[in-house]
């Protein structure tokens, strides 16, 4: 009834190839981006800390390693590692130059995750599929180890760890101990908004038609004059920046310090394409509804049973998170393989005809 | 099926001249071989049509056009210059495209996407202009669409512009992969090789053809001197050598 | 029944949403403590984690409290996670938890920069960052009874002993086993201050966290080294493969030695006869002689409320637990005492930890007698670096093997400032201490 | 054009880069060997921890191998249903000792093994109905991430019935062998573990059973049908979800397995997982369909391993055994990209 393209006509090219050429969805993304405005100021500062910042740093991966995996067909278990390279990046840069705002610094640091990306990417020529998924491994365990046994990249600190200095936008603390959390979560939505909108960007274009290209027929790609080797580490480079650039603001935004050679680990990375299928690959809004699902669902499923009456104990909700987390993986994956992108487009379809199907 | 070359402007090349030249090729896949010094031509503008029953080196013959396979022997010249080893894009960016015997298309993008990674030789704003999707990108885009909908309207396609190919019936799905082709040089006076086994489609629009069996060139000439051939009629009958 | 699903899927997530945790009524002392029963670390963490329940059940169910007000006392699984850590960080908060025991070292670094903002005191008990044991630099972190950096000097001492004096170290091949983490590579600079000091050669064995249970190489590159000692910083699943990697590779046990946190009572018994003589320092003692352990196995286990096996109850982990609990229970006192409130909170709480003397007599009075050496809390000593002693392993229990060890607290203080100032200037904005100081004791 | 091509990929590096490595090859292995034989004891017992890590590796592999030529699924739980069966096993007993009342040893040891080989069955079984019929002719990554969602469910299932904390594995219960033999040889000693050798010696048995079995029995050949064609198999007789069935029985008993052999050296704990991952740089070197690329990469990933981390570790500082096999496999794979007894790939349009 009310979503409905009826009477849109496109009068030109340029309208008809905007990333959301139906008038309600950029409504409705209007509507989101309001909410998100004004939703640290309505939620407690649990969830605000526990669900909504973890969810946005992480999302920014999501969609990192989206481009790689749902986009150019390259499966990575590397992401955590690449995440750390933008931690330790951020934390070099900003104690090196702490007089440049630490925002330019968070961005830059997608840069080093970038080239270290293409670096690890390389076997990307030779390799597909699930083998290139194992050689990311060596990334992955490569990384976290250098994380620890480089001292220079946590300044010779001898706890090991990376503390995240007092920073200020404007005289207002954005990151360390004093930042207030409104100010950090907006932060992170601005970055997350931001690299959403590059990231949309580049898929639409002719960046992101070469990598679907690859993804779908490397071979038929390469006539089409798509230079492999470029199209691969190009999704590398980019895949690897938006993760660095999450990394940082992981650390600097959310954990505010930690021993961040073990905080990026293996598992971190599983999460992260486990986020990327469930959510849908190749799909942008399938990023965040993953991201939701993995960042949200252990912490409701923890504290929220509790907290309406369910009593168990928190070692118990761990293991059932676990079983549930597992279950709901393999139950998703019967119905909608194509993740929750896909179940929300099937909404969005049945809403058009609303209400009247036939 | 068909092989796009460019046309006379842009290669100095007249129209009826010889555009590519196959000089006794021989490709091996270890013992077995594939093409055994098969020479032949494609003029400027004419619809070459290769043929030959199942396993006669079709394939192989156009993947070595394109730069997928070395030939062990025989060279290959195109605009006149006789080609080095050549990678499949590079073959490409001088202006040959192919579309496959099976279909070839990106199943996961749209019609609208498959036609317009035609173009991406032709598309050449970076990397920071891509991620805004602003100014010269945008202009480029927009260019580009134009031509591709052009395409679009003459293959009579434009329902399925926003459909994955991968959901269209056999049919179109042949319709989007030539749109490609002719995505790459957007010209429709060029010249088509096309490859084929049915010999009444071939014989009905090309106008030379070479046979093709076992590897090796048993006849080449227009669509009534091949039909009349013994030996061809003999390779489709299935007469034992 | 669609619909009822969806309602409580919904309850569930609103209640999440908008309301966070309300704190608890205020007629109890809320204490949420972070444990880890599950994940890489959980051999270690379930018992630690049952000696403080099961103290705090006892005084709840024995003296109904501690000065009359129940101990509201919960636990949050954090399974070595530093997300889930934070988690739990914020449900303390929210539950208004008067003291935060982060039980990880990640979780230490991620929480000491929101104490005094949130008013939280933090307690790292012999672990976390060496340095906060200068409460002048930070007054709402406590780290007592010792320090890693202690606890390797301690281990120096005892090889001196064993040897026949410092000057027999010289020329000497001494080794670090540690896991490849923060944690493991405190000791680090202590040991190659010693390493000067006293002429030994110092070998670092890092152990990755994903090799935890495959250490055959490292104990083979010890056995090249001709490695004279080994002081093994580690925990969790690390520590047992390390006792049976010793023995297989011919690697003498009694000259294996484990930092406190790899002295588990299962970190020695799943090698068998090969772990007999394996060493580790503690600062308490084992065993269920104590009263105080028998109030809790009378009042709390034999009730079936503990979550431990009986047999468990008094092993060494088990005990820290206790010791943990004591201490904690001694500071609710204090803060009560100094303030007059029976229901504290966070900022009573840091005031009580600081007042924390547990003298012999208030070990006695806690029902441990001799169960520990004296703590003693001051306003600019957060740590005491308290007395350690070495014990080894007979292949069922373990027994004391040396006296006290006092660590060298002239040589270790300065270290400890040095590094708080260096955390002070390398974090702009650190505050200064303003936090009166009130010593009663 | 005089220069005859092939049709074969190009070279990755140019043939005076080439010749260059092989020279600094010949030198780097001179210098080797000196230090190899500076303490040969010490490196007959590198190589032997490196055979005896290599061959639980290897059984490790073989799981995958097993189930990724039956059912085409990258079963990543393998490494998890190690944990799991050895969990059970331990548990199992644990449970009827100490809560059934039932006396410690031998009789109780067998009765635990049979209740994780049933366990075994039923996981097979359940995986059969659960996740692989609704799944069936879905992609790769699909199917890999299914496999990842039963290795977050086994983890949570197995701790919440065994408990989170470590278990230690029953050996002499089992009739395994302790105690060591100190061979004083090479003016050195070599340390032979009486486990480490059962372990040898079992896995080799098992893995000829496993090959007469595919061999000889009906099963066999029609698991091996499977393997090249899912309709061959059909046509032999027996369903497709029986096989899928009997195969995941059979990686779960290999790993059951595998898991009482690495339980024996360490503990049992879900930290197990991420050595197991270490199986995945054995499939690349092996190839996913080769059973005997399962064992010599194993071998060679295990022994490469053991010997990298104990003579070149220390130049870095040590604990390069966590990415070591990744590399070696990396390296490895840039040479040959279908890996030891993978077959040539060549691309058809």
């Amino acid at each position: 009834m009310f979503y409905r393209e009826t009477g849109q006509f496109k009068t030109n090219y340029a309208d008809d190839m905007a990333i959301f050429p139906i008038r309600q969805d950029r409504i409705g993304i209007a509507i989101i981006i309001a909410i998100a405005l004004i939703l640290p100021f309505m939620v407690s500062d649990f969830v605000l800390k526990t669900i909504l910042l973890p969810f946005l740093a992480l999302s920014v991966a999501v969609i990192g390693l989206n481009i790689l995996t749902g986009y150019t067909g390259l499966i990575s278990l590397g992401s955590a590692g690449f995440m750390g390279v933008g931690a330790y990046a951020c934390y070099k840069l900003t104690t090196l130059f702490p007089e440049v705002n630490i925002i330019i610094w968070i961005f830059a640091s997608g840069f080093f995750a970038a080239a270290v990306g293409v670096f690890f990417g390389l076997p990307s020529l030779r390799i597909k599929g699930l083998y290139l998924a194992v050689a990311t491994l060596a990334a992955q365990f490569f990384l976290q180890w250098a994380f620890v046994r480089i001292p220079w990249l946590f300044n010779y600190n001898p706890s090991g760890a990376i503390e995240v200095p007092l920073r200020t936008l404007f005289g207002m603390p954005i990151t360390g101990p004093t930042a207030e959390l409104e100010v950090k979560y907006l932060i992170c939505l601005g970055f997350v908004i931001g690299m959403t909108w590059l990231a949309s960007n580049l898929v639409h274009g002719r960046i992101g038609r070469s990598w679907m290209a690859v993804r779908d027929m490397d071979i038929a790609a390469e006539l089409m004059g798509i230079k492999l080797l470029n199209a691969k580490l190009m999704a590398f480079a980019v895949s690897s920046f938006f993760c660095g650039v999450s990394g940082a603001l992981f650390v600097f935004l959310y954990l505010g310090g930690a021993e961040a050679g073990t905080e990026f680990a293996i598992r971190l990375s599983f999460l992260i394409l486990f986020a990327v299928i469930i959510g849908g690959t190749g799909s942008m809004i399938g990023s965040f509804f993953g991201t939701a699902f993995i960042v949200a669902l252990p912490t409701i499923l923890k504290f929220g049973a509790p907290a309406i009456g369910i009593a168990i104990t928190g070692a118990t909700a761990e293991k059932i998170v676990l079983m549930i987390i597992g279950a709901l993986t393999i139950y998703l994956l019967i119905v909608e393989p194509h993740g929750l992108a896909r179940l929300w487009q099937i909404m969005k379809q049945k809403l058009r005809v609303w209400p009247f199907p036939y | 099926m068909l092989h796009v070359s460019p046309n006379a402007a842009t290669t100095g090349i007249a129209k009826g001249e010889v555009l590519l030249s196959v000089e006794n090729v021989s490709l091996r896949f270890g013992g077995v071989k594939a093409i055994s010094d098969v020479s032949f031509d494609i003029r400027k503008g004419e619809v070459r049509a290769i043929i030959g029953p199942n396993g006669a080196g079709k394939t192989s013959m156009l993947n070595c056009i394109n730069g997928f396979y070395f030939p062990q022997e025989g060279h290959i010249t195109y605009k006149g210059v006789r080609r080095q080893k050549v990678r499949p894009h590079e073959a490409a960016s001088s202006g040959i495209a192919r579309t496959f015997q099976n279909v070839a298309l990106f199943k996961g993008m749209t019609t609208l996407d498959n036609i317009m990674t035609g173009r991406t030789l032709k598309m050449h704003t970076g990397l920071f202009w891509q991620l805004l999707r602003h100014g010269p990108a945008m202009r480029e885009e927009i260019e580009h669409r134009r031509k591709v909908e052009d395409i679009i309207d003459f293959l009579e396609i434009q329902a399925i512009r926003k459909i994955p190919v991968g959901k269209l019936p056999y049919g179109l799905q042949k319709r989007v992969e030539l749109g490609r082709a002719l995505a790459v040089n957007q010209t429709f006076g060029t010249t088509i090789a096309l490859i084929e086994h049915d010999m009444g489609v071939v014989m009905d629009l090309s106008d030379r053809v070479v046979v093709l069996e076992y590897g090796r060139k048993i006849a080449d000439g227009t669509p009534d001197v091949v039909k009349a051939d013994q030996k061809v009629i003999d390779a489709y009958l299935g007469v034992a050598h | 029944m669609m619909f009822k699903k969806l309602a409580l899927s919904a309850t569930v997530a609103a209640s999440v949403l908008t309301a966070g945790f309300a704190a608890q009524a205020q007629d109890a002392i809320n204490f949420v403590h972070n444990t880890y029963r599950t994940g890489a670390f959980s051999g270690s963490g379930i018992p630690v984690g049952d000696g403080t329940r099961d103290y705090f059940t006892m005084l709840n169910n024995r003296d109904g409290g501690i000065g009359g007000v129940k101990i509201n006392f919960e636990e949050c699984e954090t399974a070595y996670d530093t997300r889930r850590s934070v988690e739990c960080y914020e449900q303390g908060k929210a539950k208004g938890t008067v003291l935060y025991v982060p039980w990880s070292t990640g979780a230490t670094l991620a929480a000491i920069p929101r104490a005094h903002i949130d008013k939280i005191p933090i307690f790292s008990m012999g672990y976390g960052l060496s340095a906060s044991a200068v409460g002048d630099v930070f007054p709402w972190v406590f780290n007592m009874p010792i320090t890693y950096w202690d606890g390797a000097n301690a281990f120096i001492q005892h090889v001196a002993q064993q040897e026949g004096g410092f000057d027999k170290l010289k020329g000497k091949t001494i080794g670090l086993l540690h896991l490849d983490a923060p944690f493991g590579k405190e000791p680090i600079p202590i040991l190659e201050a010693l390493a000067k000091q006293h002429g030994f050669n110092l070998k670092l064995y890092p152990v990755a966290p994903a090799e935890m249970q495959n250490q055959s190489s490292v104990w083979l590159t010890i056995r090249r080294d001709r490695t004279d000692w080994v002081y093994n910083q580690g925990w969790g699943a690390m520590n047992p493969t390390a006792v049976r990697e010793a023995a297989r590779g011919g690697f003498p046990v009694n000259r294996l030695v484990g930092v406190w946190w790899a002295g588990g009572d299962d970190d020695a018994r799943p090698a068998g006869d090969a772990g007999k003589g394996y060493r580790a320092l503690n600062w308490h003692q084992t065993g269920a002689s104590f009263p105080v352990i028998q109030d809790i196995i009378k009042h709390v286990v034999d009730k079936g409320q503990s979550l431990a096996p009986k047999d468990k109850v008094g092993e060494n982990l088990y005990n820290r637990g206790v010791y943990q609990a004591i201490l904690i229970a001694e500071a609710i006192k204090n803060a009560q005492a100094i303030t007059g409130k029976k229901v504290i909170n966070g900022e009573d709480m840091r005031r009580g930890l600081e007042a924390l003397n547990m003298t012999e007599a208030k070990w006695a009075a806690a029902g441990a007698p001799n169960f520990a050496s004296p703590v003693r809390v001051t306003c600019s000593d957060h740590n005491s670096q308290s007395a350690v002693y070495v014990m080894e392993w007979d292949g069922k229990a373990w027994k004391r093997l040396s006296a006290d060890i006092q660590p060298q607290k002239d040589q270790v203080r300065p270290l400890l400032e040095e590094a708080a100032k260096a955390f002070a200037t390398s974090n702009a904005g650190w505050p200064t201490r303003t936090e009166a100081c009130q010593n009663n004791s | 054009m005089s220069a005859v091509t092939s049709s074969a990929p190009k070279p990755l590096l140019s043939p005076a880069v080439m010749a260059t490595l092989k020279v600094l090859g010949v030198f780097g292995a001179i210098a080797l060997a000196i230090v190899l034989l500076d303490l040969p004891d010490l490196l007959v017992q590198t190589l032997w921890e490196g055979l005896v890590a290599g061959v639980l590796y290897a059984l490790i592999a073989l799981g995958f191998v097993l189930i990724f030529k039956a059912s085409g699924v990258f079963n990543f739980a393998q490494g998890i249903m190690v944990v799991f069966s050895a969990l059970t096993l331990v548990g199992s007993y644990e449970i009827m000792t100490q809560r059934m009342g039932l006396p410690p040893g031998t009789v109780v040891a067998i009765l635990a093994v049979i209740v994780a080989v049933a366990t075994m069955f039923v996981l097979a079984w359940l995986v059969e109905r659960i996740v692989l019929r609704p799944l069936v002719n879905q992609n790769d990554i699909i199917m890999l991430m299914a496999t990842v969602g039963l290795t977050y469910f086994l983890i949570g299932f197995g701790e919440y019935v065994f408990g989170g904390n470590p278990k230690v594995m029953i050996t002499s219960q089992l009739g395994l062998p302790v105690g060591s033999t100190q061979f004083n040889i090479l003016g050195g000693r070599v340390n032979i573990q009486h486990l480490d050798v059962a372990a040898a010696v079992i896995a080799s048995v098992m893995i000829a059973g496993l090959a007469f079995f595919f061999q000889y029995t009906r099963i066999g050949r029609a698991l091996r049908a499977v393997a090249d064609s899912h309709k061959a198999a059909l046509s032999v007789g027996i369903s497709l979800n029986q096989i899928w069935v009997i195969v995941w029985f059979t990686a779960g008993v290999v790993a059951l397995v595998t898991g009482i052999m690495w339980g024996a050296r360490s503990d049992v704990s879900f930290a197990l997982e991420i050595i197991a991952l270490k199986a995945l740089s054995v499939l690349i070197l092996g190839g996913f369909t080769s059973v005997p690329g399962a064992i010599v990469g194993g071998l060679i990933i295990g022994i490469g391993e053991k010997m990298g981390e104990g003579y070149w570790g220390p130049l870095f500082g040590g604990g390069i055994e966590t990415w070591l096999a990744y590399v070696i496999a990396l390296g490895f794979l840039l040479f040959r990209p279908q890996g030891l007894f993978g077959e040539k790939i060549i691309e058809r349009i």
